[in-house]
């Protein structure tokens, strides 16, 4: 096992990819001679050149359904989107045209391309640059939604999503890009899409979560520990396909269960994976399945603001005494 | 913009037009036969719409057929057309068959698409047909991620991309023609000019000639008279030509005029254009008679001659409906197929809670 | 009460709130001139003139930020996006925008702006032109959403809506425009946001729905009545603001429920809803709520798919039936 | 293009600047006070940003001072300014204080926008400072809307926007000046031209000049030596009297360069400009020593003066800072607070389920 950067397994995930397949190839703002804003990409001209490492002008709508097209003709494009922020001026080219396109054809044309960046709230950056983006890719069908929160989940499954041939929002997270963590050495290390993956086992709860939050969950269990209860915590992974069992399982196993997620509540992953359990698993609960989100505001600048708008440990915490009629 | 002129409408035509343009009788009497074959086939489509057996919206391109003919059968097989929703016609001259088409507005499984996409959407991936999209504007950065893979893997295919008058004020058609002139993509952007997006002039959302819109991007543009099918027909066989051998993106400002209404729920004329509009267009600038007139002119063609051409055309166009109607419809299990091009071994993909 | 349809229902609201407020104009495609392609706006541009009835280039990004920034300067705008399948190329300026505005500028700017069209499928218009798209605008918080499935309730809430301070997303049907209703005569007549409202009462099941859906539920109920089964039927009208007093009242009548939506499933608006409902009234429930909605398919052409893709009556009554545990 | 020419880099220069662009000294001394003030602001913003005072994306003007004053310091009060992230300089032009600027970037209640928009989001309804606006190309559209509203209102202000080189890649560049050209709104579309959009030099991104980009649209497009402010002021004082006048929208290429990185996050060179580009730049196109320069060879100006003048400069900014480092912090209800106009009466708006 290596240990390295969310950055460094994204990095050779790419490379590995690109080497493998000369049909891969990456666009997007930056991504070239400046490496990537968020340093993703570095090295990556350098090795490929510049057919295959492309500095794109600030035109999102377009290169995303340059990468469409593209991928209509055959090749499989990586489209960086500096932030998903900045994806809504694109998103009709994700959902009319690249989430649709094989279905409207009747399978004439597979659309093997995955749209990554950042998505959800870093430090300060206010309300433009910090939304949590992935009800907006996984409402429609035809789209793959990934949210890595470790720099292992986050390396084999860039590599599967690159290997799909349908469409995936690959959501990663600028706070992510710094954090360590050990990868399989393992030169063909690929993480099949829709497999979760339990970061803790307990029996008295469920913290189901995905992206980003597994850490805000993983401290909220050591917490929660301290006062004797013993939280299962279930990564998702791939938000879309979801793993249906892995969340049964963990629910029948506790019976009580607290969706935590990064963005906003209403019509969130969280409302969608709440009903479903309501929906499949309602002789196991002993109580009401609680969410935990961003408050419902606009990411406000001020650092105290921002603070109490997003879902922290102790949010999580009480939800789970909430469900435990602690 | 020298050449805007000399392609600009009425060229000043010599004794034979043929021969000005080096276009083979034959291949003059094959054009006639390809727009008659649009011509009925949309009036069949247009049947077949009034008696409920298409749906939906259906953009038809009657009068715009030298812009399908003169444009398309230029290409090579390995060139790529890429197309909005008035497309029909595009997909027979890029040489889908009148069968598949005419099924696929029927919503029949014998369709291009099986049926699943109708009228707005045929694509066919054999003759690299490349749809039929609804998205005004939404097909022009398409085309120019076909020919970002063409130069990408340096093949010398070039890619003809359809849009009309109202999507040059869409945002991803200057996106798409920026990005073209940078990487010098083998693209040729096409705005078939029928002079009205809907019930609004080009005139009402613009102030400057259509043949300008891509200046800032460095793709030049020409005009060219699109009701003339000769005269296109020379002028895109060249521009291919030069496109194939590295000319980089082209505009295309091809003039034309519709026949119909906007879509078979639209009015032909109303407050946004007149009746005599319509039919002084239709008596001048009728591509078909306006080849006819040629044809009979140059001896290449006589009336008994172009009956037998039509009575074909009408007779492809009748097959075409027959072999519709007696397509099956999709069955049940089509409804859940084609949805995901990878059903993962884990995971649900599918939130519906219904049987499949 | 007079009867009319709910195209002149809407346009009566538009006519009667330009008289009264000469800061609102209509801008969008074919509008004016045209009458507007549903003919909702028909002759109001005799009335108003072309600086208030506007006919716009195809320009949907433009013109909807132009419509934001009237707004930031004092106007009233109500912008018509042809269908809102098209609005997902203006989605930047409604979210990152429109809905952020006042937020941002910490209440300067107030965002009285109303973008209407019609929303959901008509008929055979394939997979680009027949999304429900609820849910890309109740996510985010600043953004009002408004369904009526009545003429009654699209002049209410229409001209509810002109008035409001914040941006609404204002969602018709293409297959309600020549729907009749009656309307009352009050020549100013208000619906305000955030009521539901009981379209049918029973005591046995609840049907929970919004949008044109309203009259698949009621044909459902009709069905039911035959079976015995009595139903509420409780017309949301507003999406957000949402009448949680009135949904949790109808569950706590019936102590089973279904929802019911044009759209798709994941993370739709039901999604939210039905985890509310577990949320506030676990122990109400009797039963799972269940939810009926589009098949989970970009929307096919072919006639007989669209017709299986499509929530129907028949959907409604077998959901009804597993709730009721028949 | 005459004008172009005209309006280009080194206007061939008379004895005396000032009575070239009729500048009185007064006014020419006043430009060096507000330039002074803009630079010694973001000088002291990228101190509280190296010690934390100040998060998030924060974007320094450093460099583009001529461009603020020049082009804001003509307009009236009731004239509008729209404008992007890199806006502090542009706020404190169109006369939002200091202080309140500076209490925004430090995220705090005395904030122009009490500490919730941060840098990127500075809003003064009162001065008519209309943000502040974080998506390249977003506020375009935005203030071609504001132009409508003038035009609707029958009202004589301008509206003024700024946007990056790179943001006239971007669709809604396109869609806004296509409209207001179609109704001739009274809008100027300024690009801070600084030849880069991040590491990405406009050349690498644009096969054309940045003064041809509004040329598809009909709207007059001009250069200017944005380093000089008193050519700068007046070429915006002539333009603002044009529109006002009734000229419709205008565009210009108002070349200017950035002596920081593209965020206080970002390197000031690497691999995409040199350092000596920018030891060049700084040394021969820095806009305050042009115009001290100027001064001091024509007498208005001596050393003692300039002193003087930068003393009180740093003192405002030492101030704003002080004013901004005092000013409380939002409480905690402020989080919940002007997510909406309208809390209607009926129904639920905010659903965290969370207390507030
Ligand atoms: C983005 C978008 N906006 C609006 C529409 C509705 N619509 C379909 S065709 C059309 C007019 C297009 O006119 P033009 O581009 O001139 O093509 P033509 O129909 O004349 O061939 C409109 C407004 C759409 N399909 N997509
Ligand atoms: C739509 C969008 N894409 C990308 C970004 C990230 N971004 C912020 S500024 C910038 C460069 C803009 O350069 P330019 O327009 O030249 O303005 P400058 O920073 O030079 O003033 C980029 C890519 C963004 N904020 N919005
Ligand atoms: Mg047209
Ligand atoms: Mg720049």
């Amino acid at each position: 096992m290596a240990v390295m950067t969310y950055r460094e397994a994204l990095n050779q995930a790419l490379r590995e990819e690109m080497e493998r397949d000369p049909d891969v190839f990456l666009m997007g703002e930056e991504v070239a001679e400046y490496d990537g804003a968020y340093k993703v990409s570095r090295g990556l001209l350098d090795e490929f050149g510049d057919q295959r490492v492309v500095d794109s002008p600030i035109s999102e709508l377009g290169f995303a359904g340059l990468g469409v097209g593209a991928a209509m003709a055959g090749l499989r494009p990586v489209i960086e989107f500096m932030t998903f922020n900045f994806a809504f001026l694109a998103i009709d080219q994700v959902i009319n045209s690249a989430a649709k396109m094989y279905y409207m054809s009747e399978g004439q044309f597979p659309m093997p391309i995955v749209f990554r960046g950042p998505t959800g709230a870093a430090l300060q950056l206010s309300a433009q640059h910090s939304q949590a983006c992935e009800t907006y890719y996984t409402h429609a069908p035809g789209c793959k939604v990934v949210t890595p929160g470790t720099p292992a989940d986050a390396k084999g499954l860039l590599k599967a999503a690159i290997r799909d041939d349908d469409p995936v929002a690959f959501m990663e997270g600028e706070l992510l890009y710094n954090f360590k963590g050990e990868v399989p050495d393992d030169d063909d290390f690929v993480i099949p899409l829709g497999v979760a993956d339990l970061k803790r086992e307990g029996s008295d709860v469920s913290i189901i979560t995905h992206g980003k939050m597994i850490h805000v969950a993983l401290q909220a269990a050591g917490k929660l520990q301290k006062d004797g209860i013993e939280a299962d915590v279930l990564d998702l992974r791939t938000i879309r396909p979801l793993d249906v069992d892995a969340i049964m399982a963990t629910v029948a196993k506790t019976n009580r269960a607290v969706y935590l997620e990064e963005g906003w509540p209403y019509a969130g992953t969280g409302a969608q994976i709440v009903s479903m359990i309501q929906e499949e698993a309602f002789d196991d609960l002993d109580a009401p399945v609680l969410r935990v989100t961003q408050a419902d505001v606009p990411m406000p600048y001020a650092k105290n603001l921002e603070a109490m708008a997003k879902p922290s440990a102790d949010h999580v915490v009480g939800a789970v005494h909430k469900v435990l009629y602690r | 913009m020298a050449e805007t002129k000399t392609m600009a409408k009425k060229p000043s035509r010599k004794d034979d037009p043929l021969q000005e343009h080096g276009i083979s009788p034959e291949l003059a009497l094959d054009l006639m036969r390809d727009m008659l074959a649009y011509r009925r086939f949309e009036e069949k489509a247009e049947e077949a719409y009034a008696i409920g057996k298409i749906g939906g919206f259906c953009h038809l391109h009657i009068g715009q057929e030298a812009a399908a003919a003169g444009s398309i059968k230029p290409l090579r097989e390995d060139d790529y057309v890429v197309s909005a929703y008035r497309e029909h016609t595009q997909a027979l001259a890029k040489g889908v068959s009148a069968n598949a088409v005419m099924a696929e507005l029927y919503g029949r499984s014998g369709g291009s698409s099986g049926g699943k996409g109708g009228s707005m959407h045929i694509f066919d991936e054999k003759t690299r047909f490349m749809g039929g999209h609804g998205i005004v504007g939404g097909q022009v950065p398409l085309a120019t991620g076909i020919g970002w893979k063409v130069k990408y893997r340096g093949e010398d295919s070039i890619v003809l991309v359809f849009m009309g008058d109202a999507a040059v004020n869409q945002g991803a058609f200057h996106e798409s023609l920026n990005m073209a002139a940078v990487w010098q993509l083998p693209v040729v952007y096409v705005v078939e000019n029928n002079a009205y997006g809907m019930g609004t002039a080009f005139t009402r959302v613009s102030r400057t000639d259509m043949v300008t819109k891509s200046s800032p991007h460095g793709v030049p543009g020409r005009s060219v008279d699109g009701q003339d099918v000769l005269a296109t027909y020379a002028f895109f066989r060249d521009l291919a030509a030069e496109v194939r051998g590295g000319a980089g993106p082209q505009f295309v400002d091809l003039q034309t005029y519709r026949f119909r209404g906007h879509s078979m729920s639209d009015p032909v004329s109303g407050t946004y254009r007149s009746v005599e509009e319509v039919e002084k267009a239709k008596s001048e600038q009728d591509p078909i008679a306006l080849l006819r007139d040629t044809l009979f002119a140059g001896g290449y063609l006589d009336q008994a001659g172009l009956d037998e051409m039509d009575r074909e055309a009408r007779q492809t166009s009748q097959e075409a409906a027959d072999f519709a109607d007696t397509s099956p419809v999709p069955g049940p299990e089509a409804l859940y197929r084609n949805v995901w091009a990878e059903v993962n071994p884990n995971g649900r993909l599918f939130f519906d809670g219904r049987e499949r």
